[in-house]
């Protein structure tokens, strides 16, 4: 899924990736395509993790995790962070998600009833950048779809996903249903439909 | 100007200011940039009542964390309290309240606080939880909410170097809330590494204005490291 | 007046002087008293004009004059340099009128008919300063009062003058009347009297 | 990323993007900061029916009142256009339109539009004709009107220093609006003293990070200075 998330970055975009199988996507980017990561905290061009004993107590990511600087990297206040998110500078956004609609709908802060950790800055991205694109397990661990007619949870924004990308294929909201863009290598168009509470259209 | 605004010790920087039921903000994300120096002495003081506008609540034992175990916030406005267990069972006990602000939201109330605007419009959170109960209003087409402003009666932040009439410079991801707080607040200040004369900051360099910051003191813990990541050196 | 309106200056204050008379305060201000001044273009503790040529041309007032740099001089955006204004962060603003009512309304920007020039950054000084001080003439050149019970050229403000310093003496706008709070010396009451259109109220 | 954003002329760096009716906010107060090189490129390529947003109308015979002078703006929106005759002219024979914006009303416009904020409450020009068709809203019980964000199709701006990624530097206090019109640009442009490779500005000085810059261009004039004010040498 990281995998073919990658494909979804052109050269000199200016891209978010979110906490989780996101943050992986990093690490298929081919050579050929430069892209620039901004991380919410305040952070554009955002280096990989550093080299044991180069950790900076200054120097994390959104994850918290401790990160490298690039030659060039440039720092900035998190006002001025999500005016870059919240004003369209970002072309590209790659989130986890518990839940997508076929309207495009997202819920990926939280379970009533459960601990609530809190939205961090996934509403502004989702409502700011130009492209959403989630990546996530098309099913939950108890085997129901995570693609859904209408979302069961709060949502995290409304309307706002333009691609999903799952274990079994590649989906776009539509509105009333999701166009099936693309299949998983072994799987079927009927495990699709039998996996997936909305309706679909195959390309 | 001499140095007025220049204090010993982060307790004594605070104990004529500090009150029961102030609203204070506190700069930081996770443990990068926080002011945990101003937070300790926060809780030697003893105030109580607060409620506390920051990103994060601390961590276990570290930061916040601290003055919710000692029952002193009464309130969190907050983007992300996970990880925290502390927290999570003042919660789950009622103990504290909480309001969830979406990041940027949270980021730019502040800002809007300090900058003389009550209020501004933003698509973040339509048709979420967040939405309820405030005004929407639609410009071209798109439909928007409303979020109010916040004014801090007293800001505490953390910066790399501060000069003597409080212009400060931050340092990589350690800048993210400070520069807004300090703008917000009604009293700021300001914890940092060092402490120069005037003059020796470049003035193009300065990213927070002295006029935002009414005290500095000089942070008498170290920076901490919440999550070490590392990547293998090739062989 | 220059010199009136230097006393208002309290040690500690970050001051914006306008244009005009105003700017002539500076001279004015005692070896003890330590202000800042804010240049709305953009910068914090403005020095005084260069000596010939050290004139800097990124280096101006918001007159557009040359002027020089303090050591503990700051620059930043025009947005953050209204947010400053805006946001109540500076002590005093000292401004030129053309009109002052009794209730503290300010006209010094408009005479309609006239060529229009601006209102620059008057508007915004006046809404967000903590305290409004205009230094002006009692009279205009041909001789009607600029103080008045109401003021006929186009607002700048509503409200917002909080002292009015003349060469006839000080005034306090309070509502309905201004209060006379001193008197120039060789002035009488009955000239401030015949030469101000609104109720006086000598204290 | 190699140069992508580096241009050789300003009238190469304009061409392609520049067309009639578009929205442009243009950078400076007074002479200072304004981006020269890039309005005579402007002026050369022809185009007309402008709206132009700046501070001010440039100097007769300088930055913009060259394009007024040309009869290429259709629109200003300035907050101060005193001492200008060009402009004076072209307005009192009714061929162009003007809006005044407060200065500080209009820097924060620009910001917004940057920033994705469609509108913000401001007390600047409440009971004036600034406020007039404006919606107004009380928050504690202070009265504020609705100011509307301004989006460009281009912003010209000017910095002192970039480097090939578009990070930019400004000096003193041609900062000014060059800033918020970077954001707010859909296509911006700097005109620089200076070009050099990425990895040479130090990441905590820069203010205005490459996202906000499209194109990168090396200025082909001078500064110049509008008002030479001095003060004696001591004897």
């Amino acid at each position: 899924m990281a995998k073919r998330a990658a494909a979804e970055l052109q050269n000199g975009f200016y891209v978010n990736l979110g906490i989780g199988i996101p943050t992986l996507v990093a690490n298929y980017i081919p050579s050929s395509v430069n892209v620039i990561l901004q991380s919410e905290n305040g952070m554009l061009a955002m280096g990989p993790f550093p080299y044991p004993g180069e950790e900076d107590p200054d120097l994390i990511n959104a994850g918290k995790q401790t990160v490298s600087e690039l030659p060039l990297t440039s720092y900035f206040s998190s006002a001025d962070s999500f005016a870059m998110i919240r004003g369209g500078h970002i072309d590209l956004a790659i989130l986890g998600a518990m839940e997508v609609s076929a309207n495009g709908d997202l819920a990926n802060w939280m379970i009533p009833g459960k601990s609530v950790k809190g939205m961090g800055g996934a509403m502004d991205l989702v409502a700011g950048v130009k492209r959403v694109v989630v990546v996530m397990d098309h099913t939950s661990k108890s085997g129901s779809s995570k693609l859904l007619a209408k979302c069961t949870l709060p949502l995290t924004g409304e309307g706002v996903v333009d691609l999903v990308i799952t274990n079994l294929g590649v989906f776009e909201p539509q509105g009333s249903h999701l166009a099936v863009k693309e299949i998983a290598n072994g799987v079927s168009e009927n495990e699709i439909r039998v996996k997936t509470d909305c309706a679909t259209v195959f390309d | 100007m001499g140095n007025r605004k220049v204090f010993d010790e982060p307790i004594s920087v605070l104990t004529d200011i500090v009150r029961d039921d102030m609203l204070i903000c506190c700069g930081g994300f996770g443990l990068c940039g926080m002011p945990e120096s101003l937070i300790d002495a926060l809780r030697q003081s003893g105030v109580k009542g607060l409620t506390v506008v920051s990103n994060n609540a601390g961590v276990d034992g570290i930061g916040l964390a601290r003055l919710i175990e000692s029952g002193q916030i009464r309130k969190m406005i907050s983007s992300y309290v996970g990880n925290n267990k502390t927290f999570e069972s003042a919660y789950l006990n009622g103990k504290i309240e909480l309001e969830f602000s979406p990041q940027g939201t949270m980021s730019e109330r502040i800002r809007a606080g300090g900058a003389g605007i009550p209020g501004f419009y933003t698509r973040t959170g339509v048709g979420t939880l967040v939405a309820e109960g405030k005004p929407h209003m639609s410009f071209d087409g798109q439909t928007y909410i409303l979020e109010r402003s916040i004014r801090a009666d007293l800001s505490l932040i953390r910066a790399e170097i501060a000069d003597e009439e409080g212009n400060l410079i931050y340092r990589k991801t350690a800048r993210n809330f400070n520069p807004m707080m300090a703008m917000s607040g009604t009293v700021t200040i300001a914890e940092v590494m060092e402490i120069v004369p005037v003059g020796v900051l470049d003035p193009d360099h300065i990213h927070t204005p002295g006029i935002f910051v009414q005290r500095v003191v000089k942070s008498t813990v170290g920076k901490r490291i919440e999550l070490t990541t590392n990547r293998d050196r090739k062989p």
